[in-house]
């Protein structure tokens, strides 16, 4: 076994400069490398590029980042929830990429598997297409859309083992497996490190092959956006 | 006139049974309480769900189990969960059924805008350019006129395109429309509506043949 | 729940006639639909294109098509384990096309994907690159290679349920996932079709939406190719 | 001369820490069986299996459980079964450290061949071509001679290609070999071959610089 385990967020994140691009895994608030985030604050990094679907809200996720103005470039698909975010993009301040969700995860994907390019129909006629080759298939146009490329890419997964082999739950999965091994180094942060050979080798959604550095996660918020209940009758 | 709940229960007409259905943030998510009796469908979210159930009760609501409105959820039995990848494989590779979202502007070749307001507002486009590019099946929800009054029914759209002659019906609180390549041909009317409250109210070019049955919900 | 669950092979079935393009799961003789092709060779049903990472040997799996010369072309990366395949390949009788296992395998998730073509390294300068488009990404050369099309795809699995969910079992799930959704009917059989809500969500291997009828499969041979064992000492 | 073993052997020092390894069929599978002490590697087999372990003990063996040969396996604690798309995702997108296969013959210039004889013999390329294409360190395992006893190292190729300019180093019955602009540079002999037998036995262009060490297993 290759042993990814490290002791904590300060040792999993060391290389990081600045400048660097990045993918952090979440939808919203969602599945959201809590602990590695709060680290890229504590070491003050910036001029990041962030490929992330979503900005996070203003107190919260890539909000911090924002904040602390650390980031000069977004690539998301939707950035709705973060005011802070719309002031800085408004003002020029921040560049910003948006992107179709599918797309988004695609190049992702495409970049975990040494796919270079790939075509696709979503935003065939629109500005997403600007500037990009266009072309028919089977009667139908395609956009020709690429393989992103980034320096760490930042995971969070439900559980994990020192293999670096990965288990998410629920929706928080999202962009979580396909970011792995698409950047040069995957930061993977889990609420549980298990002990190798506990994770059942045909349930495992990422293995470790993807994953160069883990550790277990603390203190995780897991901020819930937006709260809808039924009551109980 | 019909109100979003009417528009949902008009749109719940829609579902087949054997239906995946994807339903965009607003009016389309209350079309998930009015599915007709005796039918069978699934709803699938883009941030990676299948077989969405209703909310979950206070106190049971679990931060990793969202919708795409980031809305707590819960799931039903048969229920799966999979990464952003698969989520698109399913939407790109036409094994979503319906998908029904809102828009800002519809134009009568199809065309569809709902995610920018150049200057003013860009929250993006989400997953609806991946959808309305590759569903065969889009119904538009939304109100037929603007908050000033104009018309979303349009000859050409005005605002960035989120797909290019992609919407094939339209449910709005006056009206069922069909996109065809003459225009907009009139299907239904809502009730206490007349032809020329549509006509008003329509921008681009509308198609009224035969009786205009009333919308029954 | 959409139900897809039918009550055996020949409802399964349904609607497979001559001269029809398949997708078959497995590797070897491993994860293969052993219900379904046994339903073929009943069938009689000629002139058929297999889509398949291998052929099976002489009196198993494909082998047993092919005895019957019931397929007319064999679309495949490994061929090696089956001397009727060689015969009718030498004599010209069988249309053979040999592809990269990659390229094979990604050619059928782009069909499940909606994506009509994608760029990979794979045979490039080779005589599978020939006739088609080769183009430099990035300093490397890359072939552009086309999703397939297929009528039926038959997998199996390990368990599903009616929603048709599927979980697999070992190296057994090999090219099975990936033919789910990619034909216009797939078609699932499984060693235990399971009450519904007893699959954990988080552990599917393919949501039922791939999947358009399951069924409870009968007596698997699952039959050993090379059985390699060390001895206790 | 090496025999199988003894070209295994030598293989398994090109292992290091860390290493994720794809195997091929035939000599290449026996390296497992040497691996260094104290350096952890993981063996990944196309099929869908990394971790993989030593054969079972008879009456453990699983139909379900196999490698690329269609052997019967085993696997280690930290290991993962996965479909054929993400398997070629670690071989395509270069996260396998190490592949080491078999050829029929090698050229000068890094071609390989090793999966057809038009006319005579047609197995199919199987996962090779997407392996040589993808991997930046691949090594081949072959005997320098084949059974008319003519050089399986050549200035071109002869036989259909499995992959282009991509073989950096080469391990024979009689000598180890690096792939350089130049031709096939000689690193290291075999015990009890001399630099004649290796001219004579190699027809691409062989470089030979310094004193050749003699190998070491």
């Amino acid at each position: 076994m290759i042993n990814k385990e490290v002791a904590n967020v300060q040792e999993a994140l060391k290389g990081v400069t600045h400048n660097m691009v990045f993918m952090l895994g979440g939808f919203g608030l969602c599945g959201i490398p809590e602990n590695a985030i709060a680290q890229l604050v504590k070491l003050g990094v910036k001029g990041l590029t962030c490929i992330s679907n979503n900005a996070g809200v203003d107190d919260f996720g890539l909000g911090l980042l924002l904040q602390k103005k650390q980031i000069k470039k977004m690539i998301s698909s939707y950035v709705g929830e973060n005011e802070e975010f719309e002031r800085q993009m408004l003002s020029g301040e921040l560049d910003v990429e948006l992107i179709p969700q599918g797309t988004l995860a695609e190049r992702c994907r495409a970049a975990q598997a040494g796919f270079p390019a790939f075509y696709t129909p979503a935003g065939y006629g629109t500005e997403v297409a600007e500037g990009k080759e266009t072309r028919e298939f089977n009667g139908k146009m395609y956009v020709l859309e690429h393989a992103f490329k980034a320096d760490f890419a930042f995971i969070k997964a439900w559980k994990g083992d020192a293999a670096g082999n990965l288990v998410f739950k629920g929706t928080a999965r999202n962009f979580n497996p396909i970011m792995c091994g698409a950047a040069k180094i995957t930061v993977a942060e889990v609420e549980e490190l298990v002990p190798l050979g506990t994770l059942d080798p045909n349930q495992i959604h990422i293995p470790g092959i993807f994953v160069q550095r883990i550790f277990q996660g603390i203190n995780y918020e897991k901020r819930i956006e937006q709260r809808t209940v039924r009551t109980k009758s | 006139m019909l109100d979003k709940i009417g528009i949902a229960k008009r749109l719940a007409k829609e579902l087949k049974d054997g239906y995946y259905v994807n339903l965009g943030i607003g009016i389309p998510t209350l079309v998930a309480n009015y599915v007709p009796e005796g039918i069978a469908v699934e709803f699938q979210s883009e941030n990676g769900v299948l077989g969405m159930g209703p909310f979950p009760f206070e106190g049971e609501e679990d931060a990793d189990i969202i919708n795409a409105g980031k809305q707590t959820i819960t799931t039903l039995p048969g229920a799966s969960f999979f990464d952003s990848a698969l989520s698109f494989s399913m939407i790109r590779g036409k094994h979503v059924d319906l998908t029904i979202l809102g828009a800002m502007e519809v134009a009568e070749n199809g065309d569809i805008a709902n995610w920018k307001i150049p200057g003013k507002m860009v929250k993006g486009m989400g997953g609806a350019m991946d959808l309305v590019a590759s569903a065969e099946n889009i119904i538009v929800a939304m109100m037929h006129t603007n908050k000033e009054g104009e018309s979303k029914l349009l000859k050409r759209c005005s605002l960035p395109l989120t797909g290019v002659g992609c919407i094939k019906k339209i449910v709005t609180n006056l009206a069922v429309l069909e996109v065809t390549e003459k225009g907009f041909k009139l299907l239904e009317r809502a009730p206490g509506v007349s032809i020329d409250d549509i006509k008003n109210a329509t921008e681009g070019k509308l198609i009224i043949e035969d009786d205009i049955p009333e919308i029954i919900v």
